[in-house]
C-alpha cells in the first residue's frame, strides 16, 4: 500500500548489539520532496538506523523498500544504486586524494581501462553549480576546511544522482554561515524533488528545515510530528522523556582579577596562527570567543593547553610566565577541555580510570615516585564517574565504549575535579558541547557555570553563536588570527558579532 | 677519482646496474601495490623464494621459460591470497602474517626442492633467458626480456594507479577503507586483489634470479633482496616512477661497490664496501622521503561494521 | 658383520661444494653396504649441539660434521659421549680420546691449477670471487696465486668477497665486474662465477668439485677434493675399534689421493704443452715430497692496482 | 564475508582454539610427510616427544626459548608504543659483540676486574649497544619523520657487515686459526647450567624475570602508562602531558637494550663467542612472538616456549622419520598462522553475508 509519492519505507527495523537493542522495531517512511528530521539523545540509535538504511550494518529484522522495491541488506553498493546518498557523521573522505578523486571513486565501471576524468570534472562542476556549491576539483581534501569537506561529502551523493540524501549531524561541525549555506542547498534539492533525512541535535534548526520530525529514544520510535505542529520544548520532552532543565544562567557574582593575561601574543601553529592577541581572563567570569573555526581558535586553545608556545608576546598565569607543558598547567590549576574528544581528549584503548587520571598521573595523589597508586587512581575515577554521571561503561572498560556525551563528561570531570579538592583557576573550554544532545549540552554548560561561580576564570571557544551568547559574560570575536577587544555580552548585537566574524569590524 | 670516472664511463657498468635492479623493480612494484591498498606485505622475502623455486622447477620439468614465469606468478599469487585471507578477511596483524608467510614460503620451497631432488650433488641447471641482442639498443640489448618487462611494468602500474577506476579504488582503500566502502566498493575484494597481484610480481622478482640472473635454484639465494624492496617503497613515496629510480639507485651503489672493492684500497675491510648500498639508502631516505605521504590506512586492519 | 651406524651434520645444504664431497664419500660407503648413513643438512649454529647429542644418543658410532663455528660445543659433546667417534672438519687440534679432525688441505692441486691459469691468461689479470675469507678458502686462494706467479710473474689478482655462501647472482655480478676490468680467468670459489666467465667467453678454474661437464668451454682445470680416503679410513678404524683422536688432514693431500688435479678433459689440447709439462713435473715433485705448497690462512688481498 | 565480535567469548571456545590450531598443524605436517614418501604414523608422536617428551627435550626447548623471550620482549615494548622495531636482529649482534668486547678482549681475559663486576659491565655494554643502535632510528622518526621500519631493517644489514668486519679484524680470535669468530668471553663469566649435562642455562631465569618485571612496569608505573598511551593515541597522550620524545626515546632504549641482552645471554649462556651465524633469526622471530602474545609480557613467555618447542620437536621428528629438515620451519609457520587464526575465530563469528 505504498503511496505513489512515497520514496522510502522502513518496516520494523531491529538491530541488536549484544544485549542492547540499538533499533527496536522502527517503522518510518519518507515522501518525495520531504525533509525528515531524526532526533534523539546521544546513543538513541539514529546513526545505527541510517547505517542500516545505507547498508553499513545489517538489520537483525525488518525490511526496507526504496521506490517500491525491496533493498538488499548490508550492501552500500545496492543502496547507492537505489539512489540513496549518505553524508556520514564522521567524514568518509581520503585526505591524500583530490576532491575529484573522492567524488569519482566508485562511479565508473571498475574495469574501464581509462578513467574519464575530464568528463567527470565537467559534471562535478556542473552539479556543484546547480546547487551553488563551490569546489576546487584538484585540491587535496586534506587541505580543505571542515565546511568545504562537508560540501565534498554532499557533492559525492549528488554527483551520483542521489534521490534520497541522508545527512548525519551535518551541522555539528559547521559554522553558522556554513550551516546557512547548507540549508539553502537543501532547499534547492527539495525543490528539485529530492528527499532528505536529516539528523541534528539543534532543535531550532530542525524546526526551520524539516517538514516532519521523528524522535527516537532508547532505540524506539517514540514520536512523529509535522514540524509546524510542534515546539522545541515538546521535542526536548519527547527525546528525554521529561522536561529538560535549561542551563539557567545568572550574571557573574564576583568578578576578580586577571587569572591569566595575554599581551600582544603571536603564535605560529602548523595550520593556524595568532597575531598580536591581548586578553585578560578574569576570575569568576566567562570570556567567550566567537568566530568561524580555523581563524586561530585552535592556536589559542593549544597555547593555553600547553601544546605550543608563543613566538612573541607574553602569557602569564597567576603572575607566572606560562610554560608550554600540560603537566605544569594542570599543576597550576588550569582545567583543559579539548575540541576533539575522540582524537585528543581520550585514549580510547585505555580504561576509563586511566583516562580519568591521565593528566595528574604523576602527582603525589596518584603516584609514589614512578609507581602508580592504582587504588587511589581508581577511587578517584569512580568519584568522577559518580559526580559527573558518566554512564555506559565501568571504570575498567576501555574508554572508547563511552558515547560522545559521556566521554565529554569524563573529560569535564578529569579537568574540574581535583583530587585535593582545589577548584580550577582557569578553564579552557574548546567547543565543549560539540555534537552533544540537548540534555548533555545543558549538563556541560551547568558545570562550567558552576565552576565560574566557584571563582574560575573561563575561556570558552565556540563556533556555536547561540552558545557564545548564552554563556559569555564578555565576548570577543576572532578573525584571521586577530581578536577584537572583549565587550560585555550585552554590548554586542548578533549582527555586530556576525560582522566581526567576517572581519569587517 | 679517475678510478670512479673509469667505472662510470664503462657501459658494462650500466648493464650491471640495470641487471641488478631488475628483481628489485619487480619486488618494489609488488610491495607498492600491496601498500597502496593499505597492507604491509613482509611476506615478500619468502614469496620471492617461492617464485624463484616454482618458476625454475617448471622450466626444469620441461616447460618453456615464459610458462616458468607464469608459474612463479601463480606461486606468488597463492601466497598473496593467504596473506590477504589473514590480513584482510581476518584483519590479523600485518607484521606477523608477513613474517609468517616469509617463513612458510621459504621453508616450503626448500622442503619441496629437497623432496624433488634428494640425491643431487650439484644444483641442477636449466637454460635461462638470453640477452636480447637483436634489440640493438645499447644497454638494453645486454639484458634479458624480463628486464624489459620490468621496465614496461613501471608505466603500466603508474597507469593502473592513476588513470583507471580500479587504481583509484585501490588507492582509496589504502587511504580510507570506510570511504571506499561507503562508495560501494568492496574493501575485501580490492585489497585481496591488490595483494594477490603484488605478490605475483614478487614471484616474478624471485623467478628473475633463477630464470635469468642464474640458472639453478639455490638455498638462501634471495638473500635479503625482498627486504630491500620494502625499504625502497618508502623511499619511493609509494610512486611507481620513484620506485624505479630507487631500485636503480640501489643497484647503482651495489654495482659500484663491487667495482670499488676491486679497485679500492685493499686495506679497508671489504665489508665496508658491501655496506655502501644500505648506508646510502638510509641517507637517501632521510634526504628524500622525509614526512612522506603515507597511505593513511597502511597497517590498519579494517573490519566492516566495527569502530 | 653389522653395518656401522654413521651420521653426519652439515651446517649448509648438501649441494654446497664442501659438504657435497663428504656426503658423496659417505653415500658411496653406504652403497657398498658398509654403513648405515643418516645426515642432517643446513643445521643452524644454535641447533648444532642438539643434533650432535641426538645422533650420539641414537646409537651412531661415528659422527661426522663441520664444527668450525661451534668448536667449543662440539668438543663438549664429544666429552659427554666417549664411546662415540667424532670426525669433525675443524681448524683445531684433535681432542683425545674420540674427537678427530680433518680439513680441506687441497692446496697442492690448487697450486697446480694456479700454474695453468698463469700460463693461460692473456691479460695477466685473474679474478677471484670468494664467500668469506675463512682459512679453508684463503689457503687455496694463496696456493693458487703462488702457482700462477710461478708460471707468470706478471700476473695480477683481484679479490672480492660477497659475504655470503649462497648468492650465485651476486657472485656472478662480482665476476662480471672483474671481467669488465680485464680479467680473463676467474677462480670460481663460489657458484655463479663460472657462469659469468661462460657468458663472457672467458675461462675459469674450478675448486673442490669438477664442473667441467657443465662448462666444457670455460672450466680449464679444477682442484678436486676427495673425501673417500679420509672417510674410508675412519670407518675402517671405528669398525676395528682402533679409532683415535687423530688429525686426518693429511688424507686430503695428493699423496693419499685426498685431492687431485682434475683431468684437463676438454682443455687437454688447449693448454700450452710447455705448461702441461711444468705442471706434470710439479705434480711429481709434490707426490715425491720434493715440493711442499705453503699453507697461508690469512685473507688474500687484491694485487692489481 | 564479515566478522562479528562475539559478545561472550566462551571458555570452551578459547580452549578449543589451540586444539584446532594443533589439529591443523598436524594435518599440514602429515601431508608434507606423505609427500616425502615417509610413514605418517609415527610423525605426531615424534613431534611431541622431540619438543616436550623428555628432560632433554625440555632443556633444548627452553634453551631455544631463552633468546626468543628477550627478543619477544624487545618487540613487545617497541610495538606497544607503535615504534616498529624490525632491527632486533642487528641489535642482538651488537649486544653480543659488546658483551664480548668487555668480557673477553685481551685474549679472553676481559678487563682486569673482579668477575662479578666484569659480568655486570658486559651485560650493561650489551644493553647499551642494542639501545644505542635503536636510538638513531627512533630519533630519526621523532625528529625527521623517517620511517623506522625501513631504517631498522636496513641497519640489520649494516650491523651484520660491521660485525663481519670486526670478526675479521679487531675482535678476531687469534686462537681460532683464521676462522671469523670473536675472542671468547672469559670462561668465568659464562652462565651456569641449570641441568647437568644439558645446555640449558640461567639465562632462562633472567629472561623470565625480565618478562615479569616488564609486565609490572607496564601495569604499575607511570612510564608504562606513557608507553601505552603513546602507542594507542599519541595526540591524546601529548594532551594529557605524556612527554612524547622522552617516551619514544625511553622505549627505543629499552627495546634495543632487551635485544642487545638477548645477544649477550646467547654468548654467555650458549656460544661463548660471537660468530656470524649465531642467531637463526631470533630478532625476526621476536616480532612474531610478541604478536602471538598479544603484546603481553607474560604471554611472551608462553609464546616463546611454544614456538621453540614446535621447532625443536619438528626438527627432531624430521630426523626420526628421515624427511628433509626444512619441514621444521614449515611446521613452525603453519602452527603460528593457525594459532593466530584460531584465537581470532574464538573471539569472532564469521558471517557470510
Ligand atoms: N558498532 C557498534 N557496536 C556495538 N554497539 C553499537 C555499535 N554501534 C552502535 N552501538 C550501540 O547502538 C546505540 C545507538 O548508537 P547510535 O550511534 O545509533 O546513536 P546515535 O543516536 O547516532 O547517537 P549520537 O546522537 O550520539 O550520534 C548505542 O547506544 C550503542 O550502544
Ligand atoms: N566498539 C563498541 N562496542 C560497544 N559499544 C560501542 C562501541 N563503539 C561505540 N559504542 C557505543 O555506541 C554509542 C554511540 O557511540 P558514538 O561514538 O557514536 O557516540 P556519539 O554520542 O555519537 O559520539 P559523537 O557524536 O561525539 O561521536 C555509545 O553509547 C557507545 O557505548
Ligand atoms: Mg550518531
Ligand atoms: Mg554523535
Amino acid at each position: 500500500m505504498t503511496r505513489p509519492s512515497q520514496v522510502l519505507r522502513l518496516a520494523n527495523i531491529t538491530k541488536r548489539f549484544g544485549a542492547l537493542a540499538a533499533n527496536d522495531g522502527i517503522s518510518l517512511d519518507l515522501a518525495a520532496g520531504e525533509v525528515l528530521a531524526l532526533l534523539g539523545e546521544n546513543g538513541a540509535g539514529k546513526s545505527t538506523l541510517v547505517s542500516i538504511l545505507f547498508g553499513h550494518y545489517t538489520a537483525d529484522a525488518g525490511s526496507i523498500e526504496v521506490f517500491g522495491r525491496p533493498l538488499p541488506p548490508g550492501q552500500p553498493r545496492a543502496a547507492l544504486a537505489a539512489g540513496i546518498g549518505m553524508v556520514h557523521q564522521h567524514f568518509t573522505l581520503a585526505d591524500n586524494l583530490s576532491v575529484l578523486d573522492n567524488v569519482l571513486m566508485g562511479t565508473e565501471p571498475l574495469w574501464r581501462p581509462v578513467s574519464r576524468r575530464g568528463a567527470a570534472r565537467q559534471k562535478l562542476l556542473e552539479v556543484a553549480g546547480r546547487f551553488s556549491l563551490s569546489v576546487q576539483p584538484e585540491a587535496a581534501v586534506g587541505t580543505l576546511s571542515v565546511g568545504e569537506r562537508q560540501r565534498v561529502e554532499i557533492l559525492k551523493a549528488l554527483y551520483r544522482g542521489a534521490r534520497i540524501l541522508i545527512l548525519d549531524e551535518p551541522t555539528a561541525v559547521l559554522t553558522p554561515r556554513e550551516s546557512e549555506a547548507l540549508f539553502d542547498t537543501l532547499g534547492q534539492m527539495v525543490a528539485q524533488g529530492l528527499s532528505i533525512i536529516f539528523i541534528s541535535h539543534k532543535l531550532a534548526e530542525v524546526l526551520r528545515v524539516a517538514h516532519r520530525v521523528a524522535v527516537l529514544r532508547g532505540g524506539r520510535l517514540v514520536a512523529e510530528a509535522a514540524a509546524r505542529d510542534t515546539t522545541q520544548a515538546q521535542l526536548a520532552n519527547w527525546m528525554v522523556g521529561q522536561d529538560v532543565p535549561q542551563a539557567g544562567r545568572l550574571p557573574p557574582a564576583r568578578v576578580g582579577g586577571a587569572a591569566c593575561s595575554l599581551h600582544n601574543v603571536s603564535v605560529e601553529g602548523s595550520r593556524e596562527r595568532l597575531i598580536g592577541v591581548s586578553l585578560d581572563l578574569r576570575a569568576g567570569e566567562i570570556t567567550a570567543i566567537a568566530g568561524v573555526s580555523g581563524n586561530g581558535q585552535l592556536a589559542l586553545a593549544d597555547l593555553l593547553c600547553g601544546l605550543c608556545s608563543a613566538r612573541s608576546g607574553s602569557v602569564t598565569l597567576g603572575g607566572l610566565p606560562l610554560q608550554a607543558s600540560p603537566a605544569w598547567l594542570v599543576r597550576h590549576g588550569v582545567a583543559r577541555i579539548p575540541e576533539d574528544r575522540h582524537a585528543v581528549g581520550i585514549v580510547g584503548d585505555l580504561p576509563v580510570w586511566e583516562n580519568a587520571v591521565s593528566e595528574r598521573l604523576r602527582s603525589p595523589a596518584f603516584a609514589r615516585g614512578a609507581i602508580v597508586r592504582r587504588a587511589a587512581a581508581q577511587a578517584h575515577a569512580a568519584r568522577i564517574v559518580r559526580a559527573f554521571d558518566v554512564r555506559g561503561a565501568g571504570v575498567h572498560a576501555p574508554a572508547r565504549a563511552l558515547s560522545g556525551g559521556n566521554m565529554q563528561k569524563l573529560i569535564l570531570g578529569r579537568a574540574l575535579l581535583s583530587p585535593d579538592g582545589a577548584t580550577p583557576k582557569l578553564i579552557v573550554a574548546h567547543q565543549p558541547t560539540w555534537g552533544l544532545d540537548i540534555g548533555a549540552v545543558a549538563y556541560v554548560q551547568r558545570q562550567i557555570l558552576a565552576a565560574r561561580d566557584a571563582g574560575a576564570a573561563v575561556l570558552l571557544l565556540s563556533d556555536d553563536l547561540d552558545e557564545v551568547l548564552a554563556m559569555g559574560d564578555r565576548i570577543a570575536v576572532m578573525h584571521a588570527g586577530s581578536l577584537t577587544p572583549p565587550r560585555a555580552a550585552g554590548e554586542w548585537t548578533r549582527e555586530e558579532i556576525g560582522l566581526a566574524m567576517a572581519g569587517a569590524a | 677519482m679517475s678510478e670512479l670516472l673509469d667505472i662510470l664511463a664503462n657501459p658494462a657498468f650500466w648493464v650491471a646496474v640495470l641487471r641488478i635492479a631488475t628483481p628489485l623493480i619487480f619486488g618494489t612494484l609488488g610491495v607498492l601495490l600491496c601498500e597502496r591498498a593499505g597492507v604491509l606485505n613482509l611476506g615478500i622475502e619468502g614469496i620471492m623464494v617461492a617464485g624463484a623455486f616454482a618458476g625454475w622447477l617448471a622450466v626444469y620439468a620441461g616447460a618453456p621459460l615464459w610458462v616458468g614465469v607464469g608459474v612463479a606468478m601463480l606461486a606468488g599469487a597463492v601466497f598473496g591470497l593467504l596473506h590477504a585471507f589473514l590480513t584482510v578477511a581476518l584483519a590479523l596483524s600485518q607484521h606477523v602474517a608477513g613474517l609468517g608467510i616469509t617463513l612458510l614460503a621459504t621453508s616450503l620451497s626448500y622442503y619441496g626442492y629437497r623432496v624433488s631432488f634428494p640425491k643431487v650433488n650439484t644444483p641442477p641447471t636449466i637454460q635461462p633467458f638470453q640477452p636480447m641482442e637483436a634489440l640493438g639498443i645499447p644497454i638494453l640489448a645486454a639484458q634479458t626480456p624480463l628486464t624489459l618487462l620490468a621496465l614496461l611494468l613501471v608505466p603500466a602500474v603508474g597507469w593502473l594507479l592513476y588513470r583507471t577506476p580500479l587504481g583509484l579504488a585501490i588507492r582509496m582503500v589504502g587511504e580510507n577503507p570506510q570511504a571506499a566502502e561507503s562508495q560501494g566498493a568492496s574493501v575485501l575484494a580490492l585489497r585481496t586483489g591488490a595483494i594477490v597481484a603484488g605478490s605475483a610480481l614478487m614471484g616474478v622478482a624471485g623467478a628473475f634470479l633463477t630464470l635469468s640472473a642464474f640458472n639453478s635454484f639455490y638455498f638462501n639465494m634471495v638473500n635479503g633482496r625482498g627486504w630491500i624492496c620494502v625499504a625502497l617503497v618508502v623511499f619511493a613515496s609509494w610512486k611507481p616512477g620513484k620506485a624505479l629510480l630507487g631500485a636503480l639507485l640501489f643497484a647503482f651503489f651495489d654495482a659500484l661497490q663491487l667495482r670499488l672493492q676491486q679497485a679500492g684500497d685493499a686495506a679497508l675491510p671489504y665489508q665496508l664496501y658491501l655496506m655502501l648500498p644500505y648506508a646510502l639508502s638510509i641517507l637517501a631516505l632521510v634526504l628524500v622521503a622525509r614526512r612522506a605521504a603515507y597511505p593513511q590506512a597502511l597497517m590498519k586492519p579494517y573490519r566492516k561494521g566495527e569502530r | 658383520q653389522a653395518k656401522l651406524k654413521v651420521a653426519a651434520i652439515y651446517t649448509v645444504p648438501f649441494e654446497q661444494q664442501w659438504v657435497s664431497r663428504i656426503h658423496k664419500a659417505l653415500k658411496a660407503a653406504e652403497a657398498r653396504g658398509e654403513i648405515e648413513y643418516k645426515a642432517s643438512e643446513n643445521v643452524a649454529n644454535a641447533d648444532y649441539e642438539r643434533v650432535m647429542r641426538e645422533y650420539a644418543t641414537a646409537g651412531n658410532q661415528l659422527v661426522l660434521g663441520e664444527s668450525f663455528a661451534v668448536e667449543a660445543a662440539a668438543r663438549k659433546v664429544a666429552k659427554d659421549f666417549p664411546k662415540v667417534s667424532f670426525l669433525m672438519g675443524s681448524s683445531g687440534k684433535p681432542q683425545a680420546p674420540n674427537f678427530a679432525v680433518f680439513d680441506n688441505y687441497i692446496q697442492e692441486p690448487a697450486y697446480l691449477t694456479g700454474m695453468i691459469a698463469g700460463g693461460m691468461t692473456k691479460t695477466n689479470k685473474i679474478g677471484m670471487v670468494g664467500g668469506f675469507p675463512i682459512p679453508e678458502v684463503n689457503r687455496l686462494m694463496h696456493a693458487f696465486m703462488a702457482g700462477a706467479k710461478e708460471t707468470n710473474p706478471k700476473v695480477e689478482f683481484t679479490v672480492t668477497f660477497i659475504n655470503s655462501w649462497f648468492d650465485p647472482p651476486k657472485a656472478k655480478e662480482a665476476a662480471f665486474a672483474m671481467i669488465d676490468k680485464g680479467a680473463d680467468i676467474l677462480y670460481a670459489e663460489r657458484f655463479g662465477v663460472s657462469d659469468a666467465a661462460k657468458e663472457k667467453g672467458k675461462l675459469a678454474i674450478g675448486n673442490v668439485i669438477n664442473t667441467q661437464d657443465k662448462y666444457p668451454e670455460t672450466v680449464i682445470a679444477s682442484a678436486l677434493w676427495n673425501m673417500e680416503p679420509t672417510v674410508d679410513l675412519a670407518i675402517k678404524t671405528v669398525k676395528e675399534g682402533k679409532f683415535k683422536a687423530d688429525d686426518y688432514g693429511k688424507y686430503s693431500m695428493m699423496k693419499y689421493k685426498g685431492s687431485e688435479l682434475a683431468p684437463l678433459g676438454t682443455f687437454e689440447k688447449k693448454v700450452p704443452p710447455e705448461i702441461v709439462t711444468k705442471v706434470k713435473a710439479k705434480e711429481a715433485d709434490i707426490l715425491a715430497g720434493k715440493f711442499t705448497v705453503k699453507v697461508n690462512d690469512t685473507a688474500p688481498k687484491s694485487t692489481a692496482k | 564475508m564479515r566478522l562479528e565480535k562475539r559478545q561472550v567469548v566462551s571458555p570452551s571456545a578459547m580452549a578449543l582454539a589451540p586444539l584446532g590450531a594443533i589439529a591443523f598443524t598436524l594435518l599440514v605436517s602429515s601431508l608434507l610427510v606423505l609427500w616425502a614418501g615417509a610413514p605418517v604414523g609415527p610423525t605426531w608422536g615424534h613431534l611431541l616427544k622431540g619438543g616436550f617428551g623428555s628432560v632433554f627435550a625440555w632443556t633444548e626447548t627452553l634453551t631455544r626459548a631463552t633468546p626468543l623471550i628477550l627478543t619477544g620482549l624487545a618487540a613487545t615494548v617497541a610495538f606497544k608504543a607503535r615504534l616498529f622495531n624490525i632491527g632486533a636482529e642487528g641489535q642482538l649482534y651488537a649486544g653480543a659483540l659488546a658483551a664480548v668486547a668487555v668480557g673477553g678482549l685481551h685474549g679472553g681475559e676481559g678487563w682486569a676486574l673482579p668477575n662479578a663486576l666484569l659480568f655486570g659491565l658486559a651485560m650493561l655494554a650489551a644493553a647499551a649497544a642494542g639501545a644505542l643502535l635503536l636510538l638513531g632510528p627512533a630519533l630519526m622518526k621523532a625528529k625527521l619523520g623517517v620511517d623506522e621500519v625501513v631504517t631498522t631493517l636496513l641497519l640489520n644489514f649494516i650491523v651484520l657487515l660491521g660485525v663481519s668486519a670486526l670478526l675479521d679484524g679487531a675482535m678476531k680470535d687469534p686462537a681460532a686459526m683464521g676462522w671469523p669468530q670473536s675472542v671468547g668471553l672469559k670462561p668465568e663469566l659464562e652462565l651456569a647450567r641449570l641441568v647437568e649435562g644439558a645446555r640449558l642455562h640461567t639465562g632462562l631465569l633472567a629472561a623470565s624475570a625480565l618478562s615479569v618485571l616488564l609486565w609490572a612496569v607496564f601495569k604499575y608505573t607511570t612510564f608504562g602508562f606513557d608507553v601505552r598511551a603513546q602507542g594507542a593515541n599519541p595526540r591524546a597522550a601529548a594532551f594529557a602531558g605524556v612527554p612524547a620524545t622522552r617516551t619514544v626515546v625511553g622505549v627505543a632504549l629499552l627495546s634495543g637494550a632487551l635485544a642487545g641482552l638477548a645477544g649477550a645471554v646467547e654468548v654467555a649462556g650458549r656460544t661463548g663467542y660471537v660468530t656470524l651465524d649465531m642467531s637463526p633469526g631470533y630478532g625476526y622471530s621476536g616480532i612474531v612472538i610478541a604478536m602471538l602474545a598479544g603484546l603481553h609480557p607474560l604471554g611472551v613467555l608462553a609464546a616463546s616456549v611454544f614456538v621453540a618447542g614446535v621447532l625443536v620437536g619438528a626438527d627432531t621428528m624430521s630426523r626420526a622419520i628421515n624427511v628433509p629438515t626444512y619441514i621444521a620451519d614449515v611446521i613452525v609457520a603453519a602452527s603460528l598462522i593457525s594459532v593466530l587464526v584460531a584465537t581470532l575465530l574464538a573471539q569472532y563469528r564469521v558471517r557470510w553475508k
